[in-house]
């Protein structure tokens, strides 16, 4: 390879999930992907397109529709050695999965008191807008969080969508990698050497003092949009991005709201036992008697998805109303604003046909 | 073809094969404008398979169906008006906006709401047919269901208890051969859904060509054996997608199948044969009648309006 | 029947759980129970034998091992108008019917618009102990809470596992209801004639003004005892049942620890994305500016459940561990206290072989 | 008989069936005295499936099996002094304690964790031979299962991607005709998992009456066209679980089967008819020898000592 590197190079986020996972295969032989279409002519978003025209039809393949038995398949080939990549189309499917993740992977290093690993990444695609609706919109992190024994990881930028698949390849446990197709076009700049970055820390991505506001996946888009709405108004948000869901960097979290005295958690799922409610639950453990805080908490509305725009406009938090929720909680929970903002436009110009 | 002569008979296959054809057609001519933003599973190819089962059917007969649901709803019956207005996200849909192409209703005329994970309505349709059963009710039901839906598990086990409770049901695998863009040869050591329906000692029966007169006549001595108490039956219907597997667009340009193989089931197109069985007038004015209700339903949904705001949080809970 | 009832009859929770099932039954024969093992010797631990001597074999019978396509027959029967109730003899087998329950049971009411409604009640009992081990012994509310569309019972007492199975029975809505093995055997006042528990309503158990502790499942038992053992220092609990726990009478809590400013809440599963992390969450929400209040969390360690009695019983929290953290609070964090407590009976009499 | 002639294997196989037999007798003995804080699901009467099978092993083959897996563990080598202080739930258990029963290992033997969840580990099964096969290895897989484990869907998708992809893995299906108290006929309407396998195109043959000779040389069959690349096989062994579903009890109170079906497989007893078979000097030495490893094991076991409290947190996670 050549020593003369682009080091400003830029990659979007699906392309540097491929670049990962191209790289890794080249590494290690264990390495292998599969899934419903991964090797069909789009590639999973572009993901994984041809990585079989380079490994071999047994490195990158198609499998029937059996969620289930392939997630078994999945760690019976890690406990064999190898390092199997499972991709879905939607986290949702993954509500077949659960058995074989959260009964067998999540707890066989620990049931066999170290004799096995099971090193296996599950890619999740959360799906959003033209009428994707209650099936195929959702994002089950909290799951996993619930459950001892298993990794979760939402990168936002195509930065962490490199590094952190390649750590979640490399981990000897079992990952589950969630990434949003609302994201898959966003550009930013990507080493091109392969690096791993290290699991269990969050970014800070801007610093402000007046209110902590904690993303995930997608939100993070949002809430930095949201950022520079509240500039406008003199309110300095400090938006952090836990990137990794399990373990959770609450250390990073409560360092902050500790100086901002404000936390709004934005969730890409429901609130109702979810990653905020966790985030919440934490800093009232750790802040009490040191430092009083404002709180609040946004994720999906408490309804299942709907299919038409006007409702899932309503359905999601996005950058004017996490701004508004910001805004209240800084001036007074009586406070309301106006902001002008337009829909962003990896939405806006979303235009299906899926 | 079969000994099928009625001319009555004939003229309702054939409106309900160009309805469904000309409403997908629709589709794909209004769809670049945006105003459907839903991923629509087309019928396009495969409308001989609800026609032909449906045509057996009695109205309180009860049908689950998929994602792909458009020829389903209307072959059963389903409003034409309400699916088009659910296409558009509108107030007046068949659930008032919240669901999409992927999750058509008409409970009216026995149309369960279809799903977008493969293979979910198979027990649902066993489930309702052991409550026919355990209510003695005279209906039964129809289970359809794409060739990938026998990839999973739960199809199986569907199979296995609908036999063992010899329940009123017909399954119905509208085998299209693909599974998105994967050959169902690619996911099966063999393609052999009728063998293995048979294991569960389940009479099962393959349809080749989408031949419209045969799914109904295999159809019609299923259902009579079904209402008759004999437990269930299987029939494959081999047939076609003639578009993506989602959007409205053509897929040539993909290159997962072969122009050749399409090209020979077009050729097969069963909307084209019925239709010329037919005469020429008697042709004309179900065209004219169906062109006119389908102009009329778009008419409709785009004059509905959205849901507002305070439909967001309705009926997530039923009292 | 007669209109001599006694009015302090006990029965044991098992006891309660079949009476509930039986005499809604014979109110309405759209009620049918199945699962595996249901109509065997055993009964399910009593709470469903011979009802198919009484009712027929059509409404009460076992099943293949198929938990997944049970789920969906459940929900069709449910389209069709009866009112199934699913049997699981562990909780962990809900996994293989998530796919069921999240994506077609929780979200078929909102996403035809009320066409349908989908009244099936799942039955989940938690094993624990004689090393029932990492897959016998999970509890899931947390799944179901997190997930618009489908109701969530817990009850710890004869008289709620027969009032709120009743309900359970009678909501229109899909409902989780969640037992405890480790409860079977307590008995309790149950009045004979049948009777709805209105769902959504926590039970204050015991008065007290220095700190709200709120128990789930069996660790009601354990927060009750924990109560008694606080006494002996001055201490007076709160234990409040939240019973139903979607939805979640927060109101009940949030008056409790408005009132006590501190708050324990103990489930019986992990904390992380868990029922305790959802109350702290919602009262740091409804109580700031308001109130300020200590806070901590107590539920299974965080490991996968091991099977010797050792690691076990540190698992678990227990009255002893209960009390100590409640002491903690109120005393302040560095305060500790070792009370004189024995295994509760019901564990350690608890002889297997299962 | 079959043609078994050569002495040394006989006798390897009467001390293989002999030892698990009383090992799970050992077992029952100690029950009651609550040092084995475990649900055991004993082997008794099931000892010639592991046996037969895993006597035409080698020691890098790998076996997946069940809660049921005390036979499997032993047949295939597993080590006796860690098994039993697993089930006493001590220090030196195979799994330190942290399993029990249902949770046997011993990976250097190839006995992988057996799992209390039905069906789970024969997906995993085929994904370990999946990887045997990507790594061109000689190994092969044995995926142990009760017939109860064959109303699970995840078996079919496990059998259907085994075949479609060729993998060196041998099925069996141990069938003792009940799950728990549930007779198979009461769970399928016809009790045919060979047939079931068949429609994958897995050559699958059934083998009554647990007959240790007949399992061994379907086994050694099946093992050899498996190796030689000839992609996955089924075997049913009819086999009968003499005590109760778990525990250490008989169970002819809860009269859910005949005492005369128990007692005609009782009559079968192949740890009897295989002893008869030796001569009462080898046959002694043998018993001797086994009892007092036994008789070890469990010394071991009772002197081990328990995990302490750090214990508790150890290997959640693998660095
Ligand atoms: C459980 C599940 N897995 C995967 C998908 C993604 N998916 C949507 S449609 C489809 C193809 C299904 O093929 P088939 O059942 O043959 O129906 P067809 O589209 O051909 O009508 C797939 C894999 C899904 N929706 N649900
Ligand atoms: C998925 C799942 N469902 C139900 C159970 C409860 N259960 C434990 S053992 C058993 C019987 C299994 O029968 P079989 O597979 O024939 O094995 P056997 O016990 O006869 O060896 C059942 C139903 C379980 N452990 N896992
Ligand atoms: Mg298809
Ligand atoms: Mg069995």
């Amino acid at each position: 390879m050549s020593s003369m590197r682009n080091s400003n190079r830029s990659l979007t986020y699906a392309q540097a999930l491929y670049e990962a996972t191209r790289q890794e295969m080249e590494r290690d032989s264990g390495v292998f992907v599969f899934g419903l279409g991964v090797d069909d002519p789009k590639g999973m978003y572009g993901t994984t397109l041809d990585l079989h025209k380079l490994f071999g039809a047994d490195r990158n393949f198609d499998t029937p529709l059996s969620e289930d038995a392939m997630t078994g398949v999945a760690i019976g080939a890690a406990l064999a050695g190898m390092r199997p990549i499972h991709v879905h189309q939607r986290m949702d499917f993954l509500l077949l999965c659960l058995n074989q993740l959260i009964n067998i992977a999540a707890k066989s290093s620990y049931m066999f008191n170290g004799a096995v690993s099971v090193p296996i990444v599950v890619r999740g695609i959360i799906g959003r807008s033209w009428g994707q609706g209650a099936q195929h919109s959702q994002a089950l992190h909290s799951y996993f969080m619930h459950v001892p024994g298993i990794k979760v990881v939402a990168p936002a930028t195509p930065h962490d969508a490199k590094g952190c698949l390649i750590a979640a390849i490399r981990d000897n446990n079992p990952v589950v990698f969630m990434e949003h197709r609302m994201l898959y076009g966003n550009a930013g700049i990507v080493p091109e050497e392969p690096f791993a970055t290290p699991l269990g820390h969050a970014r800070t991505l801007t610093a402000g003092d007046d209110v902590t506001i904690v993303a995930i996946s997608h939100m993070v888009v949002e809430a930095l949009r949201a950022k520079h709405l509240l500039e406008e108004v003199g309110i300095a948000a400090e938006v952090i991005d836990p990137v990794t869901l399990a373990p959770l960097d609450m250390d990073t979290i409560a360092a902050s709201v500790e100086r901002t005295g404000r936390i709004l958690a934005v969730d890409n799922s429901w609130t109702m036992c979810g990653t905020s409610a966790e985030i919440l639950a934490q800093l009232t453990e750790r802040l009490q008697g040191k430092r009083q805080f404002r709180a609040a908490r946004m994720g999906y509305a408490p309804v299942p998805c709907p299919t038409t725009k006007p409702l899932e406009n309503l359905f999601y938090p996005n950058a004017k109303t996490i701004a508004q929720r910001a805004y209240s909680l800084v001036k007074g929970n009586g406070a309301s604003w106006d902001p002008a903002v337009s829909e962003a436009t990896e939405i806006s110009e979303f235009k299906g046909p899926f | 073809m079969t000994n099928f002569t009625d001319t009555a008979q004939l003229e309702s296959i054939y409106r309900s094969l160009y309805r469904i054809r000309r409403v997908e057609e629709k589709i794909i001519e209004v769809y670049p404008s945006d105003a459907i933003k839903s991923p629509v599973h087309l019928s396009i190819g495969q409308e001989s398979v609800a026609v032909g089962v449906c045509s057996v059917l009695k109205p309180d007969d009860i049908a689950f169906g998929t994602y792909r649901g458009h020829a389903l709803y209307l072959a059963k019956g389903g409003d034409l008006k309400r699916m088009i207005a659910e296409l558009y996200g509108k107030r007046d849909g068949s659930a008032g906006g919240k669901a999409g192409s992927m999750h058509l209703i008409d409970i009216g005329v026995g149309v369960m709401g279809t799903s977008a994970i493969v293979a979910t309505t198979v027990p649902q349709a066993v489930g309702y047919a052991f409550a026919l059963k355990s209510r003695k009710s005279k209906s039964i039901v129809v289970s359809f269901f794409g060739e990938g839906a026998m990839d999973e598990g739960v199809s199986y086990e569907s199979l296995n208890f609908a036999a063992l409770r010899k329940l009123p049901i017909l399954f119905i695998c509208e085998n299209n051969h693909y599974a998105i863009y994967s050959h169902v040869r690619d996911r099966m050591p063999e393609p052999n859904p009728c063998e293995r329906a048979g294991v569960f000692k389940i009479p099962a029966q393959k349809i080749e060509h989408g031949d419209t007169f045969k799914i109904r006549a295999a159809s019609e001595k299923a259902v009579d054996k079904i209402r008759a108490g004999g437990g269930p039956r299987f029939i494959e219907c081999m047939t076609y997608r003639w578009r993506d597997h989602v959007g409205p667009e053509e897929d040539r340009r993909w290159k997962y199948r072969s122009d050749a193989e399409l090209d020979e089931w077009i050729k097969r197109d069963e909307v084209a044969r019925i239709g010329g069985m037919l005469g020429s007038d008697a042709r004309r004015a179900i065209e004219r009648e169906v062109d006119a209700e389908i102009a009329e339903a778009f008419a409709f949904a785009e004059k509905s309006s959205f849901p507002g705001p305070a439909e967001l949080g309705t009926n997530v809970f039923h009292a």
